[in-house]
């Protein structure tokens, strides 16, 4: 397939959006101005924003413990998002989400569900509904290759699968969950193996290649709009930064980093538009600066706004 | 006005809001099976008559499809999900206490939760995993409404009310007084069956009621204690003892005002309730009466409740593990006799 | 395979055991003699039975709610079940586990599971416990078709599997959990399928014919006890019996009970050794009144014997 | 002697058991990984160094792991199963609740379960699923013994006693207790380190201890709370107020002679817990003292706790939740005002 250079550069930017929206949070973070934790996903933009290009508005996506990638890709803005994390009143949760629980439903995004495998019920669920409202829309659900093995996996992706639901797996492989490796975990050679005791197709790909996410997604995407069910889509990426906060990633082989490092999703892309002529150098530069600009908007912004009335934290509760 | 057993009025309350409203739709294993019971007590039966689409059985995946419910319920669906016994919670209690407890907390209050959960408990012969009492492990999560029908009327008016309401409501239900018939009817088990009014009515979640009055004593109980407490109050009224009977019906949240007024009255309490004295719904009810009217109180509150033990299968040792109505005449005395 | 007189009719006399003792708990209950509620396994003796006769001493098996069979298959003594039905103070669990928690440690059976699938992870852990100690012996996990579909069947197979472990994983199929059929819950024509998830064998099997059942036990109960880990079978059979109490079994097609009947368990076995010369028609008619005999004894015995007192139920807390 | 922190002092204990008892044997996530953390606290650091084979590294499978310790402990190992935050526990219930806390009791006696149980607890800047206390949760299930170490000292006494004990015991930490170091440190730490012995103890589960004494108020908390109390102490006795602060160091058993010893000086009681209030160790603690000592008390008695909310992310509104030393002092002083 050949795609347009305007589809081609939005792919792109989420992705150099993600990029330095974490390399930003990462900062702050370490320099002590912003609480709580953060689990950060440099190196795996592809998935999600491949993912989510295939998405239609409307459609649902459950995130994870690692979502402002997840949560950009599906288009929550930067700004709401800084504003949560800083724990601030009008931030995408009003602050009373935070990091791990980035999300907003306007948008196509469940607060994310930082209980590994906690979403997956919860997406086939949101698939549910839209079938028995007979509406054409479909669900994603997003988790990490640890989170295949929690019941909550099983259980959820076998309703899904014989309800034929419109719902769609995807797991951001990066080969560790923590800290421990996938092989460590599974004994399978590829995660999409789990998918046959279920009955449903599933396919492992190369996640950092941000337009075969977007192909092996939009055929699943299609799939489960057209009433064929759900797919187990196995992304292989990596985690190029640490789990959470201060992670040296000691228990990542250097050689195996290295390599990752190459295979990276975003200068692969830049490498493809620039040599397909579907960007120039310039326009990608562009991209980078624009990109800048609004995430130090949305960190002044923060900075700025008004934390929540202590009190503020009775609300909400009940409906 | 008909008469009707806990099971069947439960089923009428489901049937009339699943017509009233589209949205309402029941989840569960064994629910809506042909040919099957309508669920473990029967609550179900027959309503997929009324939408076969609405009426979901699922595998056995208890975590599943509490979770499959709550993302139902973000979407503006209404489910009513069910385990067979209360003890399954345990196997959901990831998704009811991480997940429908807070996802809306979470949001900033920007999602809603109308989500109904229902769960059978009590001791009734079958040992130690089908047998809990889970009203006060749940008391400990905030984010979910509590209520315990103790009548039929209660039953259908708490179901409608909780399927109206915008957030998680968790109903407990007992064993013994469902009144279920033919081959799930229960040994042991007390009749709880009431006039049911033939046009829709609600009981409000939050509002307790004074089934006896009284001036001695006050006892409070829910589900099956309330009915073994009337029977202790008559027992008492035998002996001169005036007991006044209060069932909170829900127990998040609490009508602490209608329990107050009867203490303000009798000045003693009897707190009875099924399950584990320790960190029991009594020891809640104990605290706060005890925190708010310390002067009102002429005698420590009692706690009549199970020892801290799980539930032994023979029905010798049941019977030693369920409060009875000596135990609460007992505890009543004590509270006047001291 | 060819087998002995003796073991052929060791085999036939456990079923038979199983059978008539559930006959006559079922009458007991009936009557209204016994209390509690009970799940009953006629029409499935022959995967207990045969899964059994592939275990040594030492071995331990995990039951379910529906126990009686398996119980009976690993060596408890049916004074001892009948006792425990009873509700009486020596019964195999002192009369504190019932019909649900049937077992008996010494015996090799845990006291059964009645949480479905909760038996899964329990299974796994007595084989970790046999590894760490290094002692050749496996661990048989029971479970229903229904049990598969839950969280905790898979994340103790997968712990099973990626460690290799000494543990048979064994499907009691009798196409329905509780009222509801295996085909409803299950996108799999067999549930054998489940095991490539996890990466371990897996095999579909008649259930109801016991050599059958034998052969493939004892080659996984080899393989596990060798280093080889787990299978995963899938014993397919039928409960000719209602699921619990007095359950009229209005969701089984007629038709379908009636073929089932035919293939009943006991009665081709005895088909099958008579028509091989292992066994003459008067050694199993001796068989049926032993039988009988013993399971009356069992509940005279139990009739008589001392109910626990009251306080009793306080002890066997804590250790 | 050695000075250590919490998690060292955990580390130590788990060190010196596995050597001295080949059966005992560490189970969780990430917890003994190459270059990882030695779990989420760096408890268990190192420690495959003893032995290998006996530090597990599971997937992650919470219900699963918790089964797989069940099995192994009920085979005569002695494992010590973690979860990284307490709140996964709620995926673990299942097997803690129904099986661990039970499986000895339905086999009539005849099995034991010597099963320990790690889980963290504390709100501490990570939103509402990685917060909860969860120890009034968990008091309302027999079957498990519940110790809540405040100090370095009895975080290894007590989990050394807990190895050898023949029944599960569930031990909460306090995240801000840990004292966990570099990358894995907690902002908002408090200081909990102790002086290590430096030969082998043990603190007897079921005992209390008396952290401060005073003459007009007593005051009880675990975990970070009794710290909280102990600095509250300090300020009440500048204002004159003498107050008593009691650690009970278990919840299940529960040191009733030691707390009721100082409220019989006392006459007055300020029960402090980190979490909801409806439902929280303060209530059981209440209602227990209440309903013993009535004649004692010249106050009612006063419980610090979190609202009825899950936890929010925000620190302002999480130091809202978390009880701190004014409300303590404010709880003290009413209970004298009074
Ligand atoms: C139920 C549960 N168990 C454990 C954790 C702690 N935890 C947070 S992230 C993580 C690893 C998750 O691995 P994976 O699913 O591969 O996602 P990744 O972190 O790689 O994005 C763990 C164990 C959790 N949040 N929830
Ligand atoms: C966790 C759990 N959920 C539900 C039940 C109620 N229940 C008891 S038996 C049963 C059906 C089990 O089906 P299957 O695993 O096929 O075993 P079978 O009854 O056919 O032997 C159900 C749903 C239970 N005991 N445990
Ligand atoms: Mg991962
Ligand atoms: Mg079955």
């Amino acid at each position: 397939m050949t795609y347009s250079s305007k589809f081609s550069l939005a792919l792109y930017r989420k992705m150099v959006l993600i990029r330095q929206f974490e390399e930003r949070v990462k900062y702050l973070f370490l320099e002590g101005v912003m609480p709580g934790t953060i689990h950060q996903s440099q190196g795996q933009e592809a998935v999600p924003v491949g993912v989510c290009a295939a998405l239609k508005e409307g459609d649902v996506i459950t995130g994870t413990h690692r979502p402002h990638g997840q949560a950009i890709a599906r288009g929550l803005t930067v700004e709401s998002m800084m504003h949560e994390l800083f724990g601030k009143a009008d931030g995408c949760c009003r602050g009373k989400g935070g990091s791990m629980h980035m999300g907003d439903l306007e948008r196509g995004m469940l607060p994310a569900i930082a209980i590994v495998g906690g979403g997956v019920p919860i997406a086939t669920g949101i698939a549910l509904a839209f079938r028995l409202r007979k509406e054409p829309r479909v669900a994603v659900c997003f988790t990490g290759d640890g989170g295949v093995n929690e019941g909550a996996f099983h259980e959820g992706v076998n309703m899904g699968a014989i309800w034929s639901l419109p719902v769609v797996y995807v797991i951001e492989n990066n080969l560790y969950a923590a800290s421990t490796p996938v092989s460590q975990a599974v004994k399978l050679k590829k995660l999409s193996d789990r998918a046959g005791g279920y009955g449903i197709p599933g396919v492992t790909i190369d996640g950092n290649d941000v337009l075969a996410v977007y192909e092996t997604a939009h055929e699943a995407v299609t799939r489960a709009r057209d009433g064929g069910g759900p797919t187990l889509i196995d992304a292989v990426t990596y985690r190029i930064t640490g789990h959470s906060r201060r992670d040296p990633c000691n228990y990542q082989p250097e050689e195996e980093r290295k390599e990752a490092l190459q295979r990276e999703p975003i200068r692969r892309f830049a490498e493809r538009l620039l040599a397909e002529g579907l960007a120039t150098q310039a326009q990608l530069d562009e991209i980078h600066l624009a990109v800048d600009a609004e995430i130090e908007d949305a960190v002044e912004s923060a900075k700025a706004a008004p934390d929540p009335k202590p009190e503020d934290a009775l609300d909400d509760v009940f409906a | 006005m008909a008469q009707m057993t806990i099971a069947e009025a439960l089923r009428e309350a489901l049937r009339e809001e699943m017509i009233r409203d589209e949205r309402v739709f029941c989840i569960g294993e064994d629910i809506g099976i042909r040919g099957g019971w309508g669920g473990a007590f029967t609550v179900t039966l027959g309503l997929e008559k009324v939408a076969r689409e609405r009426v979901i059985d699922t595998p056995i995946s208890e975590n599943g499809l509490f979770g499959v419910a709550l993302g139902a319920a973000i979407m503006g669906l209404r489910p009513v999900a069910d385990v067979q016994y209360g003890d399954f919670l345990f196997n959901a209690m990831d998704q009811v206490a991480n997940h429908i407890a807070k996802i809306r907390y979470m949001s900033g209050g920007k999602i809603k939760v109308p989500l109904v959960m229902r769960a059978p408990v009590g001791a009734t012969g079958r040992g130690a995993q089908h047998a809990q009492n889970l009203e006060a492990t749940f008391l400990t999560i905030p984010g979910i409404k509590i209520v315990c029908p103790a009548t039929a009327y209660d039953a259908k008016g708490l179901l409608k009310a909780a399927i109206r309401d915008d957030s998680p409501v968790l109903m407990f239900e007992h064993k013994l007084l469902y009144g279920s018939k033919g081959a799930r009817s229960e040994s042991g088990a007390v009749d709880a069956s009431s006039d049911i009014p033939d046009e829709d009515y609600v009981v409000s979640i939050g509002k307790g009621i004074v089934r006896r009055e009284g001036a001695d004593v006050t006892i409070v109980g829910t589900l099956l204690m309330m009915h073994l407490a009337l029977q202790a109050a008559d027992r008492l009224a035998q002996e001169g003892i005036s007991a006044e009977v209060i069932d909170p019906r829900s127990l998040v949240p609490f009508d602490w005002e209608l329990l107050e007024e009867s203490v303000r009255k009798t000045s003693r309490l009897v707190v009875v309730a099924e399950g584990p004295k320790t960190g029991g719904i009594g020891s809640e009810i104990a605290a706060t009466v005890s925190e708010r009217m310390m002067d009102y109180l002429t005698a420590p509150i009692q706690r009549v409740a199970s020892p801290d033990i799980p539930v032994p299968f023979s029905p010798v040792m049941e019977n030693f593990y369920r409060p009875d109505v000596d135990r609460i005449c007992g505890a009543a005395r004590k509270t006047i006799g001291d």
